[in-house]
């Protein structure tokens, strides 16, 4: 199966004609994945791959599930795929493995599958950034909240990561809100509003994702208080709440490099024919293309960069699809 | 069979002051949001603050336009799902026409025609193809969800360059009273009236108590019903521009789920699914005792994993407390 | 009288809140006797048979059953003594078989796990076959009311029981499915079963019945021998005074002007009927007659436009009308009275007063659109005044009325409106003699001051007594008209069973 | 009022062999259906290949067995938001018990078990209480979500260590069928014959078609609504352990939203939210509807913007036709 020679490596790395990748995603309507899907879509122009844009637009296992069954019906030759839950995809991306379609994983992981590559920022070093830029800017006394969204869990690391890192190293560091907002800006602001309420000296706060964000920034706004945001991802909102000075700071995965390094890890796999590592692939029969993790990084948005990060802009004579 | 004996709720009111209050279908929810709020106001020495206070009706200002709608809906004898939807999606029509150039009131008032025009046409194929109305707006609320999507491709549409006179009704104050509140007062007390006392709005408890009886009766149930539901989506839509101003952007997932919390406002405060009963006060009471009860977590910074808990936990004990307060009111 | 009774009540009272139903209430019942139960309206019959049948609950008293005191907690219980109970409120399931209906409870007792619906549709045809024709595989909620109330009928006649409560059973039925009935009720009385039985009709009372027990204001009255007493006894015990114009007297020939109030000319609808032509002239009530299913609702429904459109043409004092609703049709004058008052009479759930003013809302509203609860509520007094309605509080839910109440309440609504032409299907179904005679009268004097008024009634002696003129229906066509002497019920039968030869149009 | 003529699919059969079928309540479903499907084959060389077919079905069977209790509780009158939680809550507690030594099926066993105890607790507050299905359900759909956040911090409970004997009911196959798909059928099938021949299940429908008439005719109806609902809590809770079986782990954060898809298929299928009528085989055929519909989108690849849009639009289209045609065969 994977005979091909070291003399015709260069060759290999093209696509075939048709060679078709894929890339699957819950809730497929959210912005996040567009700047990623370009991402994936310049590198796949780059070797000569079509590429197809998929999953299912609700927040249900099933569903992505099911669609994922369907990508393979169609016999791509890789898929990266953001799975909703970890455990239940570890059988479907087995099975892919199996029939030669390769996975790689992007933004959420299932770790004990045979997928070849994991790509994602790092929620932990977010949050060690985000706890860090708050103590520089409040000091390392003062009252702090979250909020969160449990059940999703780079969410959930966002922020249990960035407690326990103030906990080690900022032990003076008080939290005293935390509340489940669940990405609903109404909930942030109710939620919000109550914390400031009950802690007129709250410094600072830290939001994992940016839907609550924009409630958050309402509710701090309107009673006038004086505490520092930060979040993480970002929405046109947000971003003008940042040159506006509202927020303080937004932490973005960057979704390009998100997208063409999940395009590059894919493809590698497919193309691994031309690759002869040192170790027992051979025997063993996985795909030797294996990247436990890729850090895509992220980026800082201040007042001074914001611009850059306007996403209507860039999509701006750009193909979502 | 008991609980059908209730005395109804259908806005007459009776004579007598004190009588009258105690009286009133609502007096019991009344009562169960006093006592939270003494309670929470022993539990917080933040709760009674006019800044907590205000916070806490902005919340819920906005939606209560739409539990309005929706309980005028309910009392025809209808239901909609698509609410959220339907003011996510005049958010983004208003949105989009304002990026395009167009004035920010102009596109408001093109943006809750809209709104009007998807009631209007929900209303069609309840009252002319004589479809349920749960299954008409579950296809509306996917389709205007739809249509939010393509519009914006997903992405939140930044307005920053909205006028200050317009960002006014979502962000400005009269005094010390924001002018949400205001919107919000002005929409409650003009239907609660007109439902309790107008000819209007009296034909559409005879549709929802009984539609035939109505139509025998020379009422045009199938017009008062497409109108109930034409208005239900309009103040949708005037929730989706209040919000947009208030948040200075439109977002294509806004309200989802909007719709079990508005239905549920109404439940609670003595709206029957049934059709036929229901008052606005009564919805605007359930839609103040769901809020406080989130807000009240939240300022006592209850545990996440306890909150669903609890806030579900009370919600089943106030209606059970309120259905046994009516009960034996109802029996004298 | 030294046999025992089979069911005895004795003192039982029952309170609605402040409203007392029943005040210590008695009544013995017999085997094999067929016992009529009387009062006005409101005066505690239904609910002392919904205490007998475990339904309600006394608030006092006791319930002997073949001499030994008993709780009845529910209708199963009930039904496990063997009391079988035909309520004045028709409840029957709307979405299953006219079949299943009439087996309910059996099958709900049954010890077979699976249904044989084959065998239920033919013992549906074999018990229905007894009073009526009705496809038992139709479901209940596609029938007419009179329908209904012979499907409630045969629901009670397939339960194996010692007494059959009937609560007005013929409020919306004609002579000749009565007359089916009272043979059935004679049969199963020899049998030894005990009958109650409800009604406002005293004809029915003294032709069929044994005894009678009087209410009056939710007390005992008393209990007297049919062989030995009249009417008037009975009517004097009901409303403790005699009545003695029981139907107003008869427009004089000269009243009756040669105007023509409202003229109907070959009014058709495709499947109900054909070619149906009247006049209703100025100053008389103008009756129709037939038997149940013979069109006479569908006629009227169509001239005021209730069930779409029909062809045919329909002038109001020589004036052609174009209507395409009912609402255009109240709007020229023309009012139709349910015969269904529960499915589309009266809004159970809603206040007294809003029933009365449902019909033309705009009349207890100020020119802005403004209810203005003062007046509703003094129209809603004036008019319950006028029918002797017994109510609590104008704001109470019409659910919480006798049937004979709830049946004036949407009299009243009618009456409220102040129309050119009033049709009214079975106006006085379930109404007490006294109220009877009031509404008749009312009628009467509305007719004298120049309103159409147009009657449907299955009960011949009210037909006979209060019209001027009866047309008679049969087959969804007019089969003749009775006018003075010659309305007699065998004239009305005879015409009313004419064997016509029937249209193209099945 | 025309609505209510057609033939009300009270499932009981009258005679006749094609004849029979044509006036079948399902006929209408089944002609969109296959419409729907031969389209597809034609869209798309993949659509009739056993794969997609297989993934088509896996994405509805186990979700499927809560539609079965859903319609039974609709036909009765009531209706269950709780579905998706409790659902939830059965994998959290099954999966909780296994990790903490219990054998899985007796996990699971004891999972079902507090299912439909909570089931049962619902029961209570309808029948005894009187309080309305739609508002004890949403708050148990609340409470049941805080418990499965609770119970595992609101992280997936991963469980590699399920043996295979336990997995082969979510994952293994007898033949070339999926064991899912076979307890689906076998569900269906039960309680399909069940709803449509048994005594016991015929009260269910003389309940919800009119409670009074049924409890004048010596059934309990109390004790029918309170059965209905605790079966369908009951078969949530089946639903949910086969999901672990499936999935390997327990999701607390699973099945929201899904009471409206449910809900949605039930009314698709012809059961009525007024209670009274409905069928397992028309319910049935609303997921398949709903789901062929998402999936023949996604195999299609149509753009994300357009889903939705064509989803609702198609659902719409489908219950006018499916109207018509039922009228059409109603009037004969
Ligand atoms: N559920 C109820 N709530 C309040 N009052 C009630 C209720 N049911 C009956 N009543 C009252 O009890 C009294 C007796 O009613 P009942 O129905 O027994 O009269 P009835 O003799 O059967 O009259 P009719 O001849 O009109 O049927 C009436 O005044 C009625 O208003
Ligand atoms: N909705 C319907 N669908 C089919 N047939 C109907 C419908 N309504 C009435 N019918 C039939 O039409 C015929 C006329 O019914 P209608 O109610 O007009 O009779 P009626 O003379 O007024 O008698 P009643 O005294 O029962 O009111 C009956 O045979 C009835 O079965
Ligand atoms: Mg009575
Ligand atoms: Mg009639």
């Amino acid at each position: 199966l994977m005979l091909g020679t070291a003399a015709r490596a260069e060759d290999t790395l093209r696509c075939a004609p048709g060679e078709t990748y894929v890339m699957n995603v819950m809730v497929s309507g959210h912005p996040y994945w567009v700047p990623v899907y370009q991402g994936f879509k310049q590198a796949a122009a780059a070797f000569g791959c079509e590429t197809v844009f998929s999953g299912t637009p609700d927040y249900d296992i099933t569903k992505q599930i099911a669609s994922f069954d369907q990508d393979l019906v169609k016999q791509p030759a890789g898929v990266l795929l953001h799975p909703m839950q970890s455990d239940p995809f570890i059988e479907p991306i087995n099975r892919a493995i199996d029939s030669g379609i390769d996975v790689v994983t992007f933004a959420a992981d299932s770790p004990l599958s045979k997928r070849t590559a994991y790509v994602t920022s790092d929620n932990l070093a977010e949050a060690k950034f985000a706890a860090e830029e708050i103590v520089k800017q409040v000091g390392d006394s003062a009252e702090y909240a979250v909020l969160e969204n449990p059940g999703q869990s780079n969410h959930d690391l966002r922020v249990t990561a960035l407690i326990q890192y103030m906990e080690q190293h900022y032990p003076k560091m008080k939290l005293v809100g935390r509340q489940a907002t669940n990405q609903d800006s109404t909930a942030a602001y109710r939620a919000t509003a109550a914390i400031l309420q009950a802690n007129p000296k709250l410094a600072a706060i830290w939001i994992p994702e940016a839907g609550s964000a924009e409630g958050a920034v309402t509710a701090i706004l309107e009673a006038k208080a004086d505490v520092l945001v930060m979040h993480a991802d970002i929405t046109p909102a947000t971003l003008e709440q940042i040159k506006a000075g509202n927020i303080h700071m937004a932490l973005n995965p960057n979704q390009g490099i998100q997208g063409y390094m999940g395009f590059m890890a894919v493809f590698l796999a497919a193309h691994a024919d031309g690759f002869d590592p040192f170790n027992d692939y051979k025997v063993s029969g996985y795909n030797p293309m294996q990247i436990p993790f890729i850090d895509n990084g992220f980026a800082v948005i201040t007042k001074a960069n914001a611009d850059s990060f306007d996403l209507n802009a860039y999509m701006q004579g750009r193909d979502p699809g | 069979m008991e609980s059908s004996m209730n005395v109804a709720a259908t806005g007459s009111p009776r004579s007598g002051g004190l009588g009258r209050l105690l009286r009133m279908r609502e007096t019991g929810l009344i009562a169960i949001i006093l006592v939270l709020i003494i309670a929470m106001s022993f539990a917080s020495p933040y709760f009674l603050t006019w800044v907590n206070i205000r916070a806490m009706v902005m919340a819920f200002a906005v939606e209560g336009i739409v539990v309005v709608g929706m309980t005028i809906l309910l009392i025809s004898g209808g239901i909609d799902l698509s609410v959220g939807s339907v003011t996510a999606l005049a958010m983004v029509i208003a949105g989009l026409l304002f990026l395009a150039g167009v004035n920010p009131w102009l596109a408001s008032g093109i943006a809750i025609a809209a709104c009007t025009g998807i009631g209007a046409i929900m209303g069609v194929f309840v009252t002319k193809v004589g479809l349920h109305h749960f299954i008409v707006s579950l296809a509306v609320m996917v389709i205007a969800r739809g249509l939010c999507l393509l519009g914006t491709g997903g992405r939140p549409i930044g307005l920053y360059t909205l006028p200050d006179s317009f960002k006014f009704i979502g962000q400005g104050s009269i005094g010390p009273i924001p002018v949400v509140i205001l919107i919000f007062v002005v929409v409650v007390v003009i239907f609660d009236f007109l439902l309790r006392r107008s000819t209007a709005f009296r034909r559409v408890f005879y549709t929802g108590s009984n539609e035939k009886a109505a139509a025998y009766s020379g009422i045009r149930t199938k017009k008062v019903i497409f109108l109930t539901t034409t208005l239900c989506a309009t103040l949708s839509g005037v929730a989706g521009v209040i919000y947009m101003a208030r948040f200075g952007s439109a977002q294509p997932t806004f309200g989802m789920g909007m719709e079990l919390n508005v239905i549920a406002a109404a439940v609670i405060g003595g709206a029957s699914l049934k059709g036929g009963s229901g008052t606005i006060l009564g919805a605007i009471l359930g839609t103040i005792l769901l809020s406080v009860v989130s807000s009240s977590l939240a300022l006592l910074d209850v545990s996440v994993y306890w909150q669903d808990i609890i806030r579900g936990s009370i919600l089943l004990t106030a209606v059970t407390v309120d259905h046994y307060l009516n009960k034996k009111r109802g029996r004298g | 009288m030294t046999q025992q009774p089979i069911l005895e009540v004795r003192g039982v009272t029952k309170s609605f809140g402040s409203i007392h139903a029943l005040r210590g209430v008695d009544f013995r019942l017999l085997p094999g006797e067929i016992h009529a139960l009387a009062g006005e309206n409101g005066a505690g019959k239904s609910t002392l048979m919904n205490i007998i049948d475990g339904i309600l609950q006394p608030t006092g008293g006791e319930i002997l059953w073949q001499g030994r005191p008993v709780r009845i907690a529910s209708p199963t219980a009930a039904q496990a003594l063997g009391i079988g109970f035909v309520h004045q409120e028709i409840a029957l399931c709307p979405d299953v078989s006219v079949a299943e209906n009439i087996f309910m409870a059996a099958t709900n007792i049954s010890r077979s796990p699976l249904m044989d619906y084959r065998a239920l549709e033919r013992r549906a045809a074999e018990i229905l076959s007894q009073i009526c024709a009705i496809d038992p595989r139709r479901l209940a909620g596609d029938l007419p009311i009179a329908e209904q109330q012979l499907v409630e009928i045969a629901k009670a006649l397939t339960l194996d029981c010692k007494v059959l409560i009937l609560d007005e059973p013929t409020a919306a039925l004609s002579q000749r499915e009565a007359e089916a009935l009272f043979r059935i009720m004679r049969r199963l009385a020899d049998r030894g079963i005990a009958i109650i039985y409800i009604s406002h009709r005293m004809a029915e009372i003294f032709d069929n019945c044994d005894r009678v027990t009087v209410f009056r204001d939710g007390q005992y009255i008393t209990t007297m021998n049919i062989p030995e007493i009249t009417p008037d006894d009975v009517v004097k015990a009901m409303v403790g005074r005699v009545i003695d114009d029981l139907y107003p007297p008869k427009a004089s020939p000269g009243s009756i002007g040669r105007d023509t109030v409202l003229e109907v000319r070959n009014l058709t609808d495709r499947r109900r009927f054909h070619d149906v032509s009247f006049r209703l002239r100025k100053g008389e009530i103008l009756g129709i007659g037939g038997l149940i299913g013979a069109g006479r609702s569908e006629i009227v429904r169509g001239i005021c436009r209730l069930e779409g459109a029909v062809e045919g043409e329909v002038s109001l004092n020589g004036h052609p009308l174009a209507l395409r609703d009912y609402s255009d049709s109240i709007r020229a004058g023309l009012v139709y009275l349910s015969e269904d008052r529960k499915g589309d009479g009266v809004f159970l759930d809603m206040a007294i007063a809003a029933n009365v003013s449902a019909l033309d809302i705009d009349r207890v509203a100020n020119a802005a659109g403004i209810i203005s609860d003062a007046d509703e509520r003094a129209q809603a007094e004036a008019l319950g005044r006028k029918l002797n309605l017994k109510y609590g509080c104008l704001s109470d839910p019409v659910a919480s009325l006798s049937g004979g109440n709830q049946q004036k309440v949407a009299i009243a609504k009618m009456l409220a409106v102040g129309p050119k032409v009033i049709f009214l299907d079975e106006p006085t179904r379930g109404v007490d003699v006294g109220a009877k005679a009031e509404i008749h009268r009312i009628l009467r004097d509305l007719a004298g001051k120049g309103t159409g008024i147009v009657v449907i009634s299955s009960e011949m002696p009210e037909l006979i007594g209060l019209c001027d003129r009866v047309i008679v229906v049969c087959e969804g066509r007019i089969s003749g008209e009775v006018e003075g002497p010659e309305m007699t019920e065998e004239n009305i039968m005879q015409l009313a069973s004419a064997a016509l030869p029937r249209g193209q149009v099945a």
